[in-house]
């Protein structure tokens, strides 16, 4: 499902972006997370390319304690649009954007809360929201269709409600599949250690010990400690076990291929959840005028989440599987469970 | 003959901030000769032989070494000369074997490796050759203070050194061990190695060297063969003045019990009695003296009175109270007063003010404090009466007590335990390491704390301070009371004859 | 030929040391296969439990190790994170500019450095030692944050807090054990062999040893060799001996012409290396790249494994090896950490009956009293909470240290201030 | 005399210099300007709000400093400060979001049982060590990790409030479980700071914090059992201080006051604990406590360093600059001011000495 994702952001004139300011406020890791942050990023410097804004980017410090400080930074810098890139920006987006109502915000993954978590609807904010549990689901039919052992892993770096989203998509789409097989979970950390999301060697411990335990096809949604489940998955093939990985977030395959040749091959699929659509398509609509407040729902339906079909390692029967599901999933006819 | 001196030292000079330990010193030493170095707490001696063994860089003088001058960086270039030294403090590691500690800085290889075995079969030669029995795998800390010494010796050996420093052996000795090791000294010098023997016993000094040098305030004061001279003659010539004496007056014992002990016990924690069944009194106006040699229990007594370690067995009165469960501030806040045997070590607060070293031991009273607080006032007042009283030389009651001479340090310490007048004052080595001036005054503060019917427990490695103060004398030996003395029919001999277990055999 | 080969077992197994460990290592294998058989988790003698265990226990036991080095020369080293970041950095720079086993020795040579301004620091300038070490953990921070921000920031794949992938080290798997190459020749596999056999204890055993023999990064074994090649250095040389004496009676090296300062200015730079080949492991054995926070502590538990192995090279590696294995477990499910708990109450109790049979009362009340608390955890804890399940092996070793902690010694002049020409 | 206040501000001030002229020379390898890269720290550190987020930034560290300090005075290295705040605020935030109570008791509340739980946190390794003889280090730093784990798990299974949100939190403290702000006494001077800057009053509880430790550790008995069990743990046990007593009350206090770290967030920002709460105060205390020399006043200063040091780095961002010196310089001015009080001292130490040698005439004997 990549091209039509790209066709979405591209149709925009150019330089109606000319002498305005977009700020971005990544989330812990910044720039260089191989994950969500690149994906964020990826859309913030194509849409400088394309409509010629210029602007400042600001990453928190690794607790993350000046998350707050750093929007109020972008809105003294006299940004218009900032874009605030993960759900532990709900608060703060809450807060600095009913002091500076002139801002406009876009936050990933959640909306600007109030104190009490109670849902604030503000005229300035967007909330880029994606059905992850959709797109694991889909990822789910593909291990499901896969596995030889009948026995699947899940990684998730941080036990947290997002990342459960994943798991129980997942799960309920290895089911759908294959209901005989079992899905073994393992997390890496707990909240309020979020390390599980930046340690490889953890990933890779628990995905030794998952194959360990029979699986075959293990998906992880644990960012950068994902990496250590390629490095076990390839560790496993040389010695002659042929197992697969499943990626997540952005589209692996092409990522590794880059940035660690020699591990994509063994990249299933990936679990696509496009930030950059998402934040892209907010940046365009703001820049056209069309700020869009409150939810901006990217789920199967525009593309906003999906499955990537780099390396040729789907069957073309088991895409096509995957993507009758697409269609059930999009008419509604099956329901994703959100929660474990 | 014309032969060089085996060590030739001139004009030696070594100044510290504030005190200048040496000054223009000049020692010759003849090979092969026993040579006394004598003089009071602070004359210079250590400082002068660490010269010659390379730990003190002099500022001015010359060494000379069979004949030939040199200069001395490290103590490196002393052994490697043939100089070996027994420190007065002893250099033992507690967690090495004897026989680490004594190869370490010399070891013998081969392949890489230190050559244990060589080097064992060294060292029990050298055992047999001068007297000197020793086990090389026991620890360092299981050794008693004779065998520590034996091993300072060998370690000496070891290195082949032909010129021996000793820097008071005989210290923590009690005579019978000194005869052992006078013994080992002629089996030395019978083979042709050099000694300089440093002593505050001038009995001994006399009894074994072949030539004495005097120091006084840094300086040396004279050579004297020890045929010219005499013990009285020898100690003019060291203070410049008569020997003071510990002796006391008149009685002043009374009847009252200050401090009534029974049965004392303690076992450590492999089951061994450290202390075993020890009964005692201590009256008001009474010197109870404890003799001993070091490691047979005095420590543990002391730290069993003033309640630091729980006893196993027994019961402790003090004025008629019980007070075996007390806790040892309650019991120092009751009058239990404390003369430490190691000022530095549990005596005082070296960084600290003075006014907070007075009040140490004594923080949870008048005029110390009031109620919970500390009265800053009041202690700073208390603490310039103590020096006055006691004669502490000091800038103020603000300097820090490092900043005090160990002499102006203890006057402190006995000064504040005094004055805080307790029913019983526990006063453990409380001449040790000070000079003969401060010595003789604090004697008399203790007379007169007696006199004014406090009771005292005296421990001592001082046999003739022993002696001299005590109205009664006990003698403890493996942790045990092992006989009453009567100190007026007593001498050092006798006394330590008792104290390494020798008359008890004789009797039994 | 064989006769010289049964001589040297016989040698080794004359050595104390090595028959302890031989009796604990079986005893431990055999407490887990009956916990095995009691609880129907197979998990705790896997060789993946084994191998994660020691994968996860090396960089723990080097920076234990470096800890070894320098309190056995007098200097408390509470700077061994701050070390082994630098060693993080440093390795994995290393490696991306030349080459794996290049990035293994500028690791070592980063940890170094730190343990160099911890020397200038505390030998030189007498400062207190904890003070000293506590700065660096946070000079260490700070400076690689800024090194990896400029080195990093520009290149793809790495950032401020990371670096690209670096190529790893490399595995080997021990020949006949663990099936290993030899002249290119592929031995049987023995041990994977035993394992697959279901035979009570044997295959235990046999999984449990192939975990630690069978493909195993060339830096574990490095850092397995250095037990040995420490006890050796230490206890066995001048250099070591002289080395010691400084963490025992500096005073009394000093007036045997042993140079004090630079035998503590050694110690502590070997030190930093040792912490920075423990920092270095990770990124090049274990995450295959340079992450900001990524020691996570690891400094720390290294001291921690220090003291518990009683200031012994033997005992470091025991207690990383018991760290690890906490460690590795978590990633095996609940069922498997509570069966540790079962595991730890087994050891509790036969410990106790030897204290008891040794009457020491004490002993054995506390140990007792640990076997039951394991025992009621146990049987509680119907499945280990998530959260709970990381902090086993910090669980563990305190239990551990609360039973075991009084016949530890540690060297007598750890953390005093030395300064040349002082002694009395 | 006037050494006493000569020391404590002139190694500071060297080790400043000394820091930032390092930090100048890596600034200078990566082409940055550092008298740019100062001077717009400056500016932009000493704005109204800086200065306000500065206090903010710098009140938890000094109560962490607080809490090290107590322990550092007789010896005991408190290095479980993280572990026992981390501890307390979640368990203390439930409270004050679970509770109805009129102001002052609410709050009372919220600060006893964080007290409470940091002290029972504190107790742990100083028990440990006295029955057990088990090291405070290790124990303190499992402890830690175990505080972390343990946490969460109460976090997520018992403390926290349902909500949409992702982020797990307790439910959030009422109104009258919440600290004022400053702001108004502030704008009573005619300082008024943007939205969003707020001055805590939290300030007054640290400020009582720093002078109760300044009463309890120079003006009380305790205080004087407690330093002289540092200074000499063998003569303070022979003076009468129970030194396993002494552990206790110690490592109680300490964490007490440790309980009482994130209490600024708690109360006075977030009004809840959230799984983002801020971590590290616990560590960074210690460097405080360093810098400041374990005094009161000396480690509000460090407090206020660090947290204009934070505070200003922000900037460094916006201009390209690697925030990452300021952690630098974070750390070379821990290091540079215990060398150069150690240098000082040895001076001064020197100097003492001589002194008290010249007035017992000892010099005069000797020569
Ligand atoms: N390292 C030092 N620093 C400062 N002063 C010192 C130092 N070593 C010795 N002194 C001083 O030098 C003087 C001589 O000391 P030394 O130890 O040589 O005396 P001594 O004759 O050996 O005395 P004792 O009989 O007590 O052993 C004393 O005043 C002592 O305080
Ligand atoms: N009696 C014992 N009971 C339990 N464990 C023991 C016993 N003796 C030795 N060990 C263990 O075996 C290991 C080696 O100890 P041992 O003291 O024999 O070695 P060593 O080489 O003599 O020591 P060092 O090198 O310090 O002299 C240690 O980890 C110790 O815990
Ligand atoms: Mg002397
Ligand atoms: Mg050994």
């Amino acid at each position: 499902g990549d091209d039509d994702a790209d066709t979405t952001t591209t149709a925009a004139p150019s330089g109606i972006g000319e002498g305005r300011l977009i700020g971005m406020a990544y989330d812990v890791g910044g720039r260089g997370d191989l994950s969500f942050n690149d994906l964020a990023a990826l859309a913030w410097d194509d849409g400088k390319v394309t409509y010629g804004y210029t602007g400042s980017e600001l990453a928190p410090t690794a607790g993350g304690e000046n998350r707050e400080e750093n929007l109020r930074l972008l809105v003294d810098g006299g940004h218009e649009l900032i874009i605030a890139n993960g759900f532990a920006f709900n608060q703060n987006v809450g807060r600095v954007a009913q002091e500076n109502p002139e801002v406009f915000f876009s936050i990933t993954d959640d909306c600007a809360l109030a104190d009490d978590f109670s849902l604030l609807d503000l005229e300035n904010v967007a909330c880029v929201k994606f059905a992850e549990e959709q797109g694991s689901f889909l990822v789910g039919v593909a291990a499901g269709r896969t596995t030889t052992s009948n026995v699947i892993g899940f990684i998730g770096g941080v036990e947290t409600g997002l990342i459960q989203k994943f798991e129980a998509g997942f799960v309920a789409g290895v089911a759908a599949a294959n209901p005989d097989a079992e899905v073994l979970i393992r997390y890496l950390t707990q909240v309020p250690d979020f390390s599980g999301f930046v340690s490889p060697e953890l990933g890779k411990e628990a995905a030794v010990a998952e194959f360990e335990q029979g699986a075959d096809v293990i998906y992880h949604a644990a960012g950068l400690s994902g990496l250590g489940l390629f490095e076990a998955t390839k560790e496993q093939n040389d010695a002659g076990n042929a197992v697969w990985a499943i990626g997540v977030d952005a589209d692996q395959y092409n990522v590794l291929a880059a940035q660690a040749p020699g591990l994509e091959q063994y990249v299933l699929t990936s679990m696509l959840k496009r930030v950059d659509v998402g934040q892209g398509t907010v940046i365009k609509d703001f820049l056209e005028g069309n700020f869009k407040k409150g939810d901006n729902i990217f789920d199967l339906s525009v593309d906003g989440v999906g499955f990537s079909e780099s390396g040729g390692n789907l069957s073309s029967s088991l895409v096509t599987e995957m993507n009758s599901f697409k269609q059930q999933i999009i008419s509604g006819d099956i329901v994703v469970p959100t929660t474990p | 003959m014309d032969q060089a001196p085996a060590v030739e030292l001139r004009g030696i000079t070594k100044r510290y901030p504030g005190v200048i330990a040496n000054q223009g010193v000049e020692l010759t030493v003849m090979l092969g000769d026993v040579h006394a170095v004598v003089g009071e707490n602070g004359a210079g001696k250590s400082t002068l032989m660490k010269t010659l063994y390379g730990m003190v860089q002099p500022d001015e003088g010359s060494i000379k070494v069979n004949g030939e001058e040199l200069k001395l960086k490290s103590p490196k270039d002393a052994i490697d000369l043939g100089i070996g030294m027994v420190h007065q403090h002893f250099m033992l590691a507690d967690n090495l074997t004897v026989l680490e500690n004594i190869v370490l800085g010399s070891e013998p290889t081969s392949r890489m490796q230190i050559d244990f075995a060589g080097a064992r079969k060294r060292i029990l030669e050298l055992g047999d050759t001068y007297g000197l029995v020793l086990d090389p795998d026991t620890l360092g800390e299981n050794l008693s203070v004779g065998e520590r010494q034996r091993v300072e010796i060998i370690k000496v050996l070891f290195r082949g050194a032909k010129i021996l420093i000793l820097d008071e052996p005989t210290a923590v000795l009690v005579p019978q061990e000194v005869e052992e090791l006078f013994g080992s000294i002629q089996e030395l010098t019978d083979e042709g190695h050099t000694v300089i023997f440093i002593s505050h016993k001038l009995d001994e000094v006399l009894a074994i060297s072949d030539q004495i040098t005097v120091m006084r305030g840094g300086r040396t004061v004279g050579s004297v063969s020890p045929d010219e001279v005499d013990a009285k003659q020898l100690a003019e010539l060291m203070i410049g003045s008569e020997l003071p004496s510990p002796e006391t007056r008149e009685s002043t014992v009374t009847e009252v019990v200050a401090l009534h002990v029974r049965n004392l016990g303690i076992t450590d924690p492999t089951g061994r009695a450290v202390l075993d069944d020890i009964s005692f009194d201590i009256h008001e106006g009474e010197i109870v003296g404890v003799a001993g040699v070091e490691g047979n229990g005095q420590a543990q007594l002391v730290d069993a009175l003033l309640g630091i370690v729980p006893i196993t067995t027994g019961s402790l009165e003090l004025a008629g109270k019980d007070i075996t469960g007390w806790p040892s501030r309650e019991r120092r806040e009751r009058g239990i007063g404390l003369i430490p045997e190691d000022r530095h070590r549990q005596g005082l607060l070296l960084p600290s003010p003075l006014w907070e070293n007075a009040a140490l031991g004594h923080q949870t009273v008048e005029p110390y404090a009031t109620g919970l607080w500390i009265d800053r006032a009041g202690a700073r007042k208390q603490t310039a009466e103590i020096i006055e009283t006691y004669n502490v030389k000091t800038p103020g009651v603000d300097v820090p007590a490092t900043a005090l001479s160990g002499g102006n340090q203890q006057k402190l310490v006995v000064g504040r335990e005094i004055m805080a007048d307790p029913e019983v004052l526990v006063a453990a080595q409380p001449t040790r390491g000070i000079d003969i001036g401060a010595q003789a005054d604090i004697w008399e503060e203790l007379k007169k704390a007696r006199a004014s019917g406090m009771g005292i427990l005296l421990l001592s490695a001082d046999l003739e301070e022993l002696i001299g103060l005590s109205d009664t004398l006990h003698v403890i030996f493996r942790g045990k009371f092992v006989a009453e003395l009567d100190p007026k029919q007593l001498t050092p001999e006798i006394l330590g004859s008792y104290m390494t277990g020798a008359a008890l055999d004789e009797a039994s | 030929m064989t006769a010289t080969l049964t001589t040297s077992v016989r040698k080794l197994l004359d050595n104390r040391g090595v028959r302890w460990a031989l009796v604990y290592g079986l005893g431990a294998i055999l407490i887990l296969a009956i916990v095995e058989q009691i609880t129907g988790t197979e998990e705790l003698t896997r060789r993946g439990t084994t191998g994660a265990a020691l994968r996860l226990a090396i960089p723990i036991m080097l920076a234990g190790l470096g800890g070894l080095f320098a309190e056995r020369a007098g200097i408390v080293n509470i700077g061994l994170e701050g070390m082994m970041i630098m060693g993080t950095w440093f390795g994995a720079w290393g490696a991306f500019q030349y080459g794996p086993w290049q990035g293994v020795l500028i690791g070592i040579i980063g940890g170094a450095i730190g343990g160099l301004i911890h020397a200038v620091a505390t030998v030189t300038f007498n400062v207190d030692h904890i003070v000293s070490g506590v700065a660096i953990n946070i000079l260490a921070l700070g400076g690689m944050r800024f090194l990896a921000a400029i080195a990093y920031e520009n290149v793809a794949g790495g950032s401020a807090v990371q670096s690209p992938r670096v190529e790893g080290v490399g595995t080997f798997s021990i020949p006949f054990l663990a099936g290993g190459h030899l002249f290119g020749w592929k031995t049987p596999d023995f041990l994977g062999w035993l394992e697959n056999q279901e035979w009570f204890l044997f295959s235990d055993a046999g999984g449990a040893l192939r975990g630690i023999t069978g493909e195993l990064s060339w830096l574990t074994l490095v850092g397995l060799a250095l037990v040995p090649v420490s006890i050796w250095l230490l206890w066995r040389t001048a250099w070591g001996l002289r080395l010691r004496s400084c963490g025992e009676n500096p005073w009394a090296a000093e007036s045997l012409g042993v140079p004090v300062l630079r035998m503590k200015y050694y110690a502590v730079i070997i030190s930093g290396g040792l912490a920075g080949l423990g920092g270095a492991f990770l990124p090049l054995v274990q995450s295959g790249l340079y992450r900001e926070g990524q020691t996570g502590g690891r400094g720390f538990i290294g001291l921690a494994a220090l003291i518990f192995g009683n200031w012994k090279p033997g005992g470091v590696l025991a207690g990383s090896a018991l760290f690890g294995f906490g460690d590795s477990l978590r990633f095996r499910g609940p069922d498997a950490v509570r069966a540790l708990f079962l595991a730890v109450a087994i050891g509790m109790a036969i410990w106790a009956v030897w204290s008891w049979y040794k009457k020491k009362q004490r002993a054995t009340v506390i140990q007792a009293v640990g076997a039951v608390v394991a025992l009621i955890l146990y049987f509680q804890l119907e499945e280990v909470p998530t959260q709970l399940i990381g902090i086993t092996p910090y669980l563990v070793t305190l239990l551990t240290l609360t039973v075991a902690s009084q016949r530890l010694r540690m060297p007598a002049a750890d953390g005093a201030r030395y300064q040349k020409g002082e002694a009395v | 005399m006037n050494n006493k206040w000569l020391v404590p501000i002139v190694a500071p001030a060297v080790a400043l210099v000394f820091a930032f002229a390092v930090a100048a020379l890596a600034l200078l390898l990566v082409d940055v300007n550092p008298l740019d890269a100062y001077q717009s720290m400056w500016e932009f550190g000493t704005t109204t709000e800086s200065l306000i987020s500065t206090v903010t930034r710098a009140l938890p560290l000094y109560v962490s400093a607080l809490a090290v300090a107590v322990g550092f005075k007789m010896g005991l290295f408190n290095i479980g400060v993280e572990g026992q705040y981390l501890i307390a605020a979640p368990i203390a935030a439930w409270v004050g979001g679970v509770v109805d109570l009129p102001a002052p008791l609410h709050i009372g509340l919220v600060l006893v049982t964080a007290i409470t739980v940091g002290a029972i946190w504190g107790w742990i390794p100083g028990e440990l060590k006295v029955r057990r003889g088990v090291h405070e280090v290790i124990s303190t730093i499992m402890l830690n990790f175990i505080a972390i784990g343990l946490g969460a798990y109460l976090l997520i299974n018992f403390l926290q409030e349902e909500s949409d949100s992702l982020t797990v939190a307790t439910p959030l403290i009422g109104d009258s479980g919440r600290l004022p702000s400053l702001n108004p006494v502030l704008e009573f001077f005619g300082i008024e700071p943007r939205a969003g800057f707020e001055l805590g009053s939290f300030l007054f509880i640290a400020i009582i914090l720093g002078v109760i430790f300044h009463l309890l550790v120079t003006r009380s008995r305790f205080g004087f059992d407690l330093r002289a069990s540092g200074v000499n743990a063998p003569a303070a046990r022979a003076s009468g201080v129970d030194p396993n007593k002494m552990i206790v009350r110690t490592m109680v206090i300490s964490g007490a006051i440790a309980g009482l770290v994130g209490m600024e967030r708690v109360l006075g920002f977030f009004h809840q604990y959230t799984s983002d709460f801020p971590r590290l105060l616990g560590f960074n205390g210690i460097a405080v406590a360093l810098l400041g020399r374990n005094h009161p006043v000396g480690m509000a200063f460090g407090a206020l360093l660090f947290g204009f040091m934070d505070r200003s780095a922000l900037i460094l961002d916006l201009e390209g600059v690697p925030r990452e010196i300021v952690t630098i310089i974070q750390g070379i001015v821990v290091l540079a001011v215990v060398i150069a009080y150690e240098v000082i001292a040895r001076i001064l130490q020197r100097r003492a000495v001589k002194a008290a040698a010249a007035a017992t005439g000892e010099l005069a004997e000797a020569t």
